[in-house]
């Protein structure tokens, strides 16, 4: 099994999970980060002096998936999550030892069915 | 229980006074017939009004800072409301509103909460004068905690409170006397200040240059991160308050229900508008867009100006001197970073400015059909020397301010072992 | 300086005007004697209590948007405090309240703050007439805000402001003279609107139903994302200052201390709180239970319907009309999903459904009892004619707003290259 | 239109009534002539004041709970404006200051809102009957949402409303009679409660310890985690608003504008401000040091035990009660943990204790200096008869509310089966 | 050494903090996150309308341990963070390359301890 | 490549920020999240009892550089994070099995150049 962790645009959340439903992935965890890349963040203006945030909002959306799936799911990420412009984000991804479903204890395969 | 022990010698004292001395005696609970209910009425609203100002503030600075910091900041106003309360009941108010006649400092015939219930004092000749003691205790606890917007994020608690408190006592009280007191020295001089903006705005804002001076920098701006405010909703509210509030601080300064007290009313109103309008025009034009932290600054910056000048200027020049306020303390406030002090949340540059600018501005449009008795006198000698006459008083009173103030913080500063918070704190 | 040197005409100008022109002149700082201080002391706190709703709404609309649009939202109300107070000085108030011959629009004799502020004017005679063009500011300040929630998350700023000030003077000021003016034809024609149901409520709902059919969807409920609000204790919050500040929208409206703003202040408090239950029960009957947010918009709905009725009616038709706008309008904001327009906040459901019910119902429960003076002359033709000058008015007027405000957003979109705000703003 | 249809009879009877019966008839529209303008201008005020404290104490409460609990923390104190504005006009205004022969309950003459616009009653008579209707309609709002604080985070919400709307007409309506009606019992023994110590915060303090008994702890603490409040700015800021409102509250129990009116405002400014500084000191020494929290709890207790007390007594002495409940409150909130019932917000340890403490005190400090018509009869049988008198009145009132509040819990809970909310909601 | 990565209920954080320390276990990072899975978010009523969300709250407990420590750890997150309703979370192990103690520079086992 | 998954106290993210910088590091991602370990939170007196958190504030700051930049990034945010006192975080290091830019599509190395 791999983790599959991508930084995206928080706007694009949506558009991700709704690739990933049409494939018939449902699971998914989303944290709120902040990035830097070659994107700064935003530009503030405050009482006539302006500040440049060096990080910028982001989303990571970690989804699990089995070894076999992983192509595929990277390129509906890819698809959803992508406007061309700097700052779309990267996807990691991570060989997993195990997995466990806390509900039953199954591990393996049989927890992310 | 023990209150009770504790108390029972201060009931028995109380019992002896009841039957021999009637000192500031309210008598049979009725008023004295000056007093007008209509008027008494209206005070009373206004001292609340004056009093919601200081939360309003809590709002308006503590948006202004980091997360981490708002709760200190907010105490920094509401403090103020517990300390200074007592303080002004026991020695304040006497100070700067007992009878003078030397001009510069009033006698104790007043403190210790000597004010009568039913009969007006000297200042205020239609309302009692215990309700013109607690409005001029809102006063009195608004203003140094305006000064804390300029120690945010840094000053010790412990700190702070000894130089509010020995401030209170030592400049605004003095000041208040000055300008406000029927034999106060600038009074009879001539010079006008209708709500305050020298006594409340120059002088909190000259002490706020000499704190921001003394504290030096926040760390995070040695480091040249950028400190954002946290949230402007919260700053917009405060302005709101403080927009609400400040009718009771201008109109009430009146201490009647007289076309004075509609005039000011008119001209804070629009004073405040137009600031607003003004800042936000400049930011427009100097940026591209303006800011809601703009417009809830150029609100304030409005009513700073009109503060002084409510009460004796009628609507159009009440509103250039808001629209004024707003242009010219947008650009003051871009100034400090080249004057290299970290006065956080711009006391100098709004108040300090702004409560200046007011003054002078009072003298230019002060006007016989809006206050013939306060403006008649004033101009005896030409509208010139009026305008000296404000230029003098603020100047005095600016510079008394901020040097007695950096005195106090050095002094402040050998008891509790330095200015500064730890990290910490 | 700079100011000093730019005002130093001004008050050249002002000089002059002192010896030879007191036009709107306040003369010797007395009021005239039908002016009673008791009013005059109520009436400056009505003003004051409805500045502070333009916050609590301000608030009340804040915290139904999402996080990312605060900001935006607070200014949407604050940003009218800065132009109407100026615009309603400069020209609004004498187009509303001047003196008029044709029952349409006033003469521009009170232009540009010809106001006295010691004798009283058409509309209100025991308080001076300053006073009631600084109270009417504040119903001209939250009108056109009441506006922006249906515009909320979308339009652009430039091209809000734009049109919110063409619609007040336009729309708004024109339609305070049919009803309100002495002379207006709709209060001549015997309509009653206490306090601001068709002027205020009606008017900006129908400008909101314009608005959010010239704007289209927000993007994301195109999506079928689920709007949620981010922060309902601020809607709450808002909803209670709203309510407080509505008192002195209702009971001030007597422009008087006398029984019919005390039975306004009844009816006022008891269809808030009606409005609150019926909302409440609603919703426990139609989804299981009841919400912080029903409770919230059903305070208002109260509010809304009662304020052409508040002054009118005794408690118990008053607790009737917000126990009804508390049902009625929560089943119309079930509405818009069916209509398909995106009325952000629902000011067609509450403000539009509510002010146009509460104008229905002020005929059908005004009373003599309650107020002899206004109610007896409407009632001549009997309580039948009557509410068909409450349809009548209402209608006239609701469809004048929409269409006006049709056609000002259209010239609007035209100035400002397009209505909606781009992602980033 | 449905409304309309269904409103028809109702305004049809009351054109009968128009014709025929004008029971609380407010007749030609103006006051009765021992009505004073300034004083009903005041009274209106007064009362917007108090309405305020309830959104107030939302935030107090609210910044108190955990965050996931705000929102309903927020709904307990608003729906209580829905609820009693409408209980109170129906029955409880006329429970509470009906004409009473036996002392214990008012007759219902006044029921359904059968109260006059333009005469006062019998208890002030100064203002209009319907005014002060009103005024204590407001009061009855915030006395139930005051026990809210004791289930915080745990009550189900129907439980909550079944209750107190029966502890509203079952306990707080027959003690506001005893203590305040004419001819209360206990107000013919002689006991004075100025404001409310023992009717509003020692009742509604004894009710609080009663559904924090019968509701058992929260959870988490049987779990032993710390419940940490979210957000203590909110909490600073309902405390402040709290302080603003009530100066209504307290000022407002003089009924008119005269001295004790302003005895009454100035004791309770001096006593929010001390007890501030007493509850921070006390910290300072037992922990270190102060914190904001202690700021607002503080504030909150001196204004408890100012209460009955405001309007009796002179400054130093209303500045020393405020004192001796901030220090002896917080040491009361620390006892909880020791009896072991989870009074979640403290409601026992402030209004509980501090109401209990100010009662007592007023006896010892009351002054015929400052009341002559209210504390020279009470004092006839000398200060140690009248501190036993308060004392008795406290006892009782205490009682009958805890004994009451067990009552009607048990009540509730066969009926909605069970007191405690679900996890989910 | 090995990271176990569990997503769980907010209100079983407590339970399972306890079940750690018992086994004398002390270092763990928490976060925030919002999960999607068989189970769906909150459902709310707004003014007459019915919005479910797809995303719930859950947090991320991240525990780095000795390999050999695993099975006693999943085991005691497992059972103190069960309710047996969908929903109850899923554990993710991903084998570390290294490990570094900031305060002291310590490599590997060394620096856990 | 590696992710280097760094748990720092939150007054230091600027100092970390620097040090990689002046590497000429410019991607990270951070998150906030809250630790415990031998330190414990933050202690608290409200109304007259103490309360002590378990967890206390920090960040993590994650990196993804190429295998060969590993020790040089690790010494620089050691460096620049360290106070010396407990509490200073922990540094976790992962092999990735792939690391994808999502603007472009491109995988592995050139992704993250
Ligand atoms: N080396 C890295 N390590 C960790 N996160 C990174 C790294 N580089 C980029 N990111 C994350 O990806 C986001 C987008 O990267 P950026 O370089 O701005 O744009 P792009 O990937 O389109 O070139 C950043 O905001 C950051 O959260
Ligand atoms: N494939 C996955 N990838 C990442 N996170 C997942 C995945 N499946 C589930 N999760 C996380 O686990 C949580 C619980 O999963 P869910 O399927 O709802 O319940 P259960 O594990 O009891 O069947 C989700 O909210 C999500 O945070
Ligand atoms: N075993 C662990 N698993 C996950 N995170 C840990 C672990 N140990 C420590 N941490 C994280 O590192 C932080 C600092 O650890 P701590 O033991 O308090 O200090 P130090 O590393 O200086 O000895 C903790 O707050 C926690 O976020």
């Amino acid at each position: 099994m791999v983790k599959i962790e991508a930084i995206i645009r928080p706007q694009k959340l949506e558009a991700v999970q709704a690739a990933l439903e049409e494939l018939d992935f449902h699971g998914m965890t989303v944290t709120e980060v902040r990035g830097m890349g070659r994107q700064r963040g935003a530009t503030y203006t405050y009482r006539g002096s302006q500040y440049t945030l060096s990080l910028g909002s982001k989303l990571k959306v970690e989804v699990v998936v089995l070894d076999g799936a992983q192509e595929e799911v990277i390129d509906a990420i890819v698809k959803s999550a992508q406007t061309g412009e700097v700052g779309d984000g990267k996807i990691f991804v991570t060989q997993l030892a195990d997995v466990v479903r806390i509900r039953t204890g199954e591990r393996g395969e049989a927890s992310l069915s | 229980m023990i209150a009770g022990i504790l108390a029972a010698p201060l009931a028995l004292a109380q019992d002896a006074a009841t039957a021999a001395a009637p000192v500031a005696a309210p008598a049979p609970g009725a008023f004295s017939k000056e007093i007008d209910s209509g008027a008494t009425a209206w005070m009373i609203v206004a001292s609340v009004l004056v009093l919601l100002m200081t939360p309003g503030l809590a709002l308006f600075y503590g948006g202004m800072v980091r997360r981490k910091n708002v709760l200190s900041t907010f105490l920094h106003s509401f403090i103020m409301m517990g300390i200074v309360s007592i303080v002004w009941m026991l020695v304040g108010y006497t100070i700067a509103f007992g009878h003078t006649d030397n001009g510069w400092i009033g006698d104790f015939k007043n403190a210790l909460g000597h004010v009568p219930f039913n009969t007006p004092g000297e200042e205020a000749s239609r309302i009692p004068a215990a309700l013109y003691m607690l409005y001029q205790m809102m006063f009195a606890i608004i203003t140094p905690a305006l000064i804390s917007g300029a120690l945010a994020e840094r000053m010790k608690f412990s700190a702070y409170v000894i130089f509010t408190t020995v401030w209170l006592v030592v400049v605004y009280c003095p000041v208040a006397c000055w300008v406000w007191n029927s034999n106060g020295w600038a009074n009879k001089m001539g010079a006008l200040d209708f709500a305050g903006g020298t006594v409340v705005h120059l002088a909190s804002g000259m002490a706020a240059l000499a704190a921001a001076i003394m504290l030096g920098k926040r760390k995070s701006l040695v480091q040249k991160e950028p400190i954002l405010p946290h949230s402007l909703p919260l700053t917009l509210l405060g302005g709101g308050l403080l927009w609400v509030g400040w009718i009771g601080f201008n109109a009430g300064s009146a201490t009647d229900v007289n076309p004075v007290a509609i005039s000011g009313f008119a001209a804070t109103q629009l004073a405040a508008a137009a600031g607003m309008l003004g800042w936000m025009l400049t930011e427009k034009l100097r940026f591209g867009k303006p800011t809601a932290l703009g417009a809830a600054s150029g609100l304030v910056a409005g009513l700073v100006a009109i503060t002084p000048a409510s009460g004796y200027v009628d609507m159009l020049p009440g509103t250039f001197i808001g629209l004024a306020a707003g242009v010219i303390c947008s650009f003051a406030v871009s100034l400090k970073s080249k004057f290299g002090f970290d006065d956080a949340l711009d006391v100098v540059g709004v108040h300090g400015v702004g409560g200046f600018l007011g003054a002078i501005l009072t003298g230019v449009f002060a006007s016989v059909l809006i206050n013939h008795d306060a403006v008649e006198p004033a101009m005896k000698a030409g509208r010139g020397a009026l305008i000296m006459h404000q230029f003098l008083a603020a100047v005095v009173i600016g510079a008394f301010s901020f040097a007695a103030s950096l005195l106090i913080l050095a002094i402040t500063k050998l008891i509790t072992k330095g200015l500064r918070a730890t990290e910490e704190e």
